[in-house]
């Protein structure tokens, strides 16, 4: 069974985000007032073939524990659609 | 699909051009061949407005191995030591994508570099850009930069000079160009699909739909308000499947496993599969069922023209084919046989059991038309060399000092120039900050320098003078460092050649180009023309880039600019003439003036001077040319280099201290030295003149004086000041 | 009998042949080997080397680790052989869990490339130990993602047992506590995002990048010596 | 009024993504089998203040036009909370 997961990848809170903070400098110049707390993350699509939602969800699980993500600074969130 | 009657004309075909396919063919085209003709018989590939002009450039020379009509030229810079060494464009896809259009430049230059068997060792980008007070300006400078970076650090070829020109002229068309510098490793290579019954193998990035069009639509139109539309043929680099490619490429050429190769650039598949064969008057018949691709249901012609990006064209005899198969695995490229070379003179495209194109290979690659453009001297040069040159004096030289050192383009190019690795490889004995780069070629002890220079204002002024000026600086630059000027390539940016004015620009810029190659015995290996750098009607300044190429002699010393001790004698070499403001970085910051005549060049006097600079070499310690702002700039330059500042001896007015004379150079030496340098001088056929000493903490001009602290943050400081904290 | 120096290419490496250059020149006998090979050859010193690793997609070192090769790697820091992991080959290193600590884009999020100042924190190790405690080594940094970042009781752990081995003497990157360079408990793993490799010629700007890789060489001729 | 918008940004479809590519040629070799059309995008997340949804929304497509995507080769999608 065919299934799109989509995975969000952002850095853990309390975590420097120099891209996030650069978007922030940058933002007033361009006529942006009242923006704060820019966070840039990951956005991961990717179809997986299993036989059920729960067997899709433990592999891309797996796949974010080991690969999509790096737990000592990033924290991720999944979602499925079949 | 069937051919409307305008078909041709939204490929980028004129009627007539139409007319001259269907007469080589007998036969109305296909729509494959019609596509293919399109991008084949552009002005991109086909150079069919300047071909007859290029034909005038000396292209002969001793050291030359390969001159101009292959992927790069070859120069044996030492003894059974050749370098590959060629520019190319990437300006329209770069103003429509600055990371990409960028990235995707290096990357098509550095596989033609590869295509002749070199491993590519040095990157330069000259640039030139709109003022950067305007914030899409700013952008598009970040992300070519970053393009240029992202894609050369990640391929580990080091990036060790360029350009960076801010004009108004460019703020609708910059100009990315980059030149390569390439080591032949193994042997020669050359593109050609020799031995009917061989195998053409198509390894590297799978096809999808980029660039579709992108020869004849991108580069071959001029910009108007429809370029939105042009955007979906942009391409994506990545970097890491070129890095795949060159290794694999090497090693196939280490192995002796390949009869020929070229690159896929401009043109697609429709590129080598054509070039190939007529090289070697052999036909080529491809399946093009067996092309990877990225994406479904693609066209035919789409699969011919796209320009995916990192991918190359290996021809293999048969019994080495699983051979090169097991090579390309090991990189973990893929590589597909996607044809045969046949006894026939044609190429024949094959999809799916049908013939959907029938071509003969020559009438594509060889046959496009070529154009006698008409061209005619435009009035309005008259008036503009007529007007002021803008050498009128400064209220106050000081703060003139500081404009123009604060100027974008005078001041350190620094913040484009960290952003790119250029150490890889150990060679770099000279990087970026210089006049030129010095390259220890790997595994030995060649050294080569290589500059770029392209003086646009002095062009406009007068593309003749301009472009034997532009020569000069180039072979002034590898002078100053050590070298001896060897060869150029160079990347010749114009507007409309439909117009006559452009033409004529063009014209003059040739007939400039040899005279001053000729003369300093530096032939044309090769280089790149692109047109329709214009829009909305405004042209750009007509802009050769020169890339001179050099040789650092066995027993010479690589010198930098920098002044290296306290105490030392600087000596002025050449002669100042005071009426040299046209065109100058002077005239433009202060008297906000562009018109006049371009300095004045005497090639004698110029080859005068690169005598000196190579018989001096066991006598200086330091040399410097002098260029965009005058003695100033070039006294300053060096003693911000060297940390030290200097005292003039007699205090110069503006003539003395901006005019932009060529075939100058500033020197050290220690001071019981100065009687046999301005001695060697004298012999060498030029002048040289003590002006001052160096040391202490001041820039002291006589007239006036700086603190180098001072002048160090304004010269550091301009980029970084006006470019900082961009997104990426 | 010479040291034997062991640099493994992965796919997108692209310093290994500079790597190889400087240890020869040092007396080493370097051998390259293949990312997809899971047995080293016999080596003393391991090099992970700097360039792209699989293109730094994804994130920097991230499908490196994966690499067949890495587990012998392991096996061999394990069983006290020498590991040195220059920028890209430091980053792969910490994903692979062999050093502590992530490295996250620069803090002026631009690639850099030039001369920096370190200071050597702890000359007591074999990675160090031809310097002197304090001294100020002059070695270009050429990356993108330099700021190392681990959370605040690892980094007590590093400080309290001397496993922080360089700092940058000016940040240029933003890395906590100026980390410029890492060494594991065992003292046999070794990371850094400066390029010894490209500091040790006097006519490229600085020899200093021997002190750092000649320790690792004295290291192993005195226990060849024992 | 406070809003926190989530932006997400992917590449068109067509254009190459070279980094999802990379990943899924990697998968297999890491044990991960059955994964296909890997693509990899952005995602931002930032507190915007407006005075009402609609402004905070066109506030935040602006700073996507301009700023946080790249219209010529990556389309955008914006949610919004307060
Ligand atoms: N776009 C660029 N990329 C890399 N280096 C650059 C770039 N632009 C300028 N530089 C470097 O800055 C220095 C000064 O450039 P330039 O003023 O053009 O030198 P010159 O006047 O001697 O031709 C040169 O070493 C040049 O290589
Ligand atoms: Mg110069």
């Amino acid at each position: 069974m065919p299934f799109v997961a989509t995975v969000n990848v952002m850095l853990k809170d309390g975590i420097a985000d120099p891209q996030g903070q650069t978007i922030e400098r940058a933002l007033p110049a361009l006529g942006f007032s009242g923006v704060a707390d820019v966070r840039v993350g990951k956005r991961i699509r990717l179809a997986v073939d299993a036989a059920d939602e729960q067997e899709a969800r433990e592999q891309v699980q797996q796949m974010c524990e080991r690969l999509l993500s790096n737990p000592v600074i990033e924290s991720y969130e999944v979602t499925l659609e079949s | 699909m069937t051919i409307t009657a305008s078909l041709h004309r939204d490929l980028g075909l004129t009627d007539d051009e139409f007319e001259q396919i269907c007469e080589r063919l007998g036969r109305d085209p296909s729509y494959t061949e019609l596509a293919m003709f399109s991008v084949m018989w552009s002005e991109h590939c086909s150079y069919k407005s300047s071909r007859i002009h290029l034909k005038k450039l000396p292209t002969e020379g001793a050291h030359i191995l390969v001159g101009p009509g292959e992927g790069a030229g070859i120069i044996e810079v030492a003894p059974g030591v050749s370098v590959a060494w060629k520019a190319e464009s990437h300006n329209h896809p770069s103003f429509v994508e600055p990371f990409n259009g960028a990235a995707t430049g290096v990357g098509g230059i550095v596989r033609d570099i590869l295509s002749m068997g070199a491993r590519p060792i040095a990157l330069m980008d000259p640039l030139r850009f709109g003022p950067l007070d305007d914030a899409r300006t700013r952008y598009l400078v970040d992300g070519v930069v970053h393009g240029i970076s992202s894609y050369g650090n990640s391929i580990g070829v080091p990036t060790v000079g360029g350009e960076a020109v801010f004009e108004d002229c460019y703020a609708e068309n910059n100009l990315v160009n980059v030149a390569c510098l390439g080591v032949i490793e193994h042997k020669l290579m050359h593109g050609r699909a020799e031995g009917p019954g061989n195998i053409a193998i198509l390894i590297g990035s799978s096809t999808g739909r980029d660039g579709i069009g992108g020869a004849s639509v991108l580069a071959s139109a001029e910009f108007d308000e429809t370029s939105d539309e042009k955007r979906p043929s942009v391409q994506v680099g990545d970097p890491f499947s070129e890095k795949l490619l060159i290794e694999a490429c090497l090693e196939l050429i280490r192995d002796d496993l390949i009869v020929g190769l070229q690159d896929l650039g401009a043109g697609g598949i429709s590129c080598p599969t054509s070039e190939m064969t007529s090289k070697a008057g052999t036909g080529m018949r491809v399946n093009i069922d067996n092309v990877h691709r990225r994406e479904p249901g693609m066209e035919p012609f789409e699969v011919m023209i796209s320009e995916s990006q990192e991918r190359m064209l290996v021809v293999v005899e048969p019994r080495h084919v699983d051979a090169v198969l097991a090579v390309c695995t090991k990189w973990e490229i893929e590589a597909n046989a996607i044809g045969e070379i046949v006894a026939s003179d044609r190429v024949e495209i094959i999809s799916e059991g049908a013939v959907v194109a029938d071509v003969p290979a020559h009438a594509l690659a060889e046959e496009g038309p070529v154009y006698t453009r008409p061209l005619a001297r435009p009035s309005w040069i008259d008036e503009l060399q007529a007007s002021p040159s803008g050498d009128t004096a400064p209220a106050s030289l000081e703060s003139a000092f500081m404009a123009v050192l604060s100027s974008p383009n005078v001041a350190s190019k620094r913040w484009i120039w960290e952003q790119y690795d250029h150490m890889i490889f150990l060679g770099t004995l000279l990087g970026p900050g210089g006049d030129a780069a010095v390259i220890r070629l790997p595994g030995t002890e060649v050294r080569v320098a290589i500059t770029c220079d392209g003086p646009g204002r002095y062009c406009y002024l007068d593309p003749y003078e301009g472009a034997r000026l532009a020569v000069a600086e180039a072979a002034r630059n590898v002078a100053c460092v050590g070298a001896t000027p060897l060869a150029i390539t160079n990347c010749l940016n114009f507007g409309n050649p439909e117009k006559e004015d452009v033409m004529w620009q063009f014209s003059e810029t040739i007939r400039g180009m040899s005279d001053a190659c000729l003369r300093l015995g530096t032939p044309v290996t090769g280089g790149n023309v692109s047109f329709y750098n214009e829009t909305k009607g405004r042209a750009i300044y007509p802009t050769p880039v020169i890339g001179m190429l050099g040789s650092v002699p066995a027993e010479a010393q690589v010198r930098g600019l920098a002044f290296p001790t306290e105490d030392e004698a600087i000596v002025l070499v050449g002669t100042t003439d005071p009426a040299d403001f046209g065109g100058s970085e002077y005239a433009k910051v202060v008297n906000g003036t562009v018109g006049g005549r371009p300095p004045h060049l005497d090639l004698d006097k110029e080859a005068a001077l690169i005598a000196f600079l190579a018989h001096a070499n066991g006598s200086i310690t330091s040399s410097h040319d002098l260029s965009g702002g005058g003695l100033c700039i070039a006294l300053t330059e060096s003693a911000i280099a060297g940390g030290k500042g200097f005292t003039l001896d007699a205090a110069g007015d503006h003539t003395a201290l901006f005019s932009e004379s060529p075939s100058r150079a500033i020197v050290t030496c220690p001071k019981n030295l100065v009687g046999d340098v301005i001695a060697i001088a004298e012999r060498a056929g030029t002048t040289a003149l003590t002006i001052g000493t160096v040391g202490g903490a001041e820039l002291d001009f006589g007239a006036f004086s700086v603190p180098l602290e001072a002048a160090m943050s304004a010269f550091e400081g301009a980029l970084p000041n006006t470019l900082s904290s961009n997104i990426q | 009998m010479s040291t034997k120096v062991g640099i493994v290419v992965f796919p997108g490496s692209n310093c290994e042949q500079d790597c190889a250059k400087v240890f020869g020149e040092m007396g080493a006998e370097p051998v390259m080997v293949w990312h997809a090979d899971d047995a080293l050859p016999d080596v003393d010193i391991v090099v992970l080397p700097g360039g792209f690793a699989h293109g730094d997609y994804l994130r920097t070192g991230a499908l490196a680790r994966f690499s067949p090769i890495m587990s012998a790697v392991q096996r061999h820091a394990e069983s006290g052989g020498l590991t040195i992991g220059i920028c890209n080959g430091f980053q792969v290193l910490c994903e692979a869990g062999m050093l502590p600590g992530a490295l996250r884009k620069n803090a002026g999020l631009k690639f850099l490339c030039k001369w920096v100042d370190l200071e050597v924190v702890d000359a007591d190790s074999p990675f160090t130990s031809r310097a002197t405690q304090g001294q100020v080594l002059r070695i270009p940094i050429n990356h993108f993602e330099g700021n190392w970042y681990c959370e605040d009781s690892v980094l007590q752990g590093l400080q309290e047992r001397g496993q922080i081995l360089l700092r940058y003497a000016d940040n240029p990157n933003g890395s906590l506590a100026a980390v410029a360079g890492i060494m594991n408990e065992d003292k046999t793993v070794f990371g850094l995002m400066p390029h010894p490799e490209r500091a040790c010629e006097a006519v490229l700007g600085s020899e200093d990048g021997r002190l750092i890789l000649g320790s690792m060489i004295d290291h192993v001729s005195a226990k060849a010596g024992v």
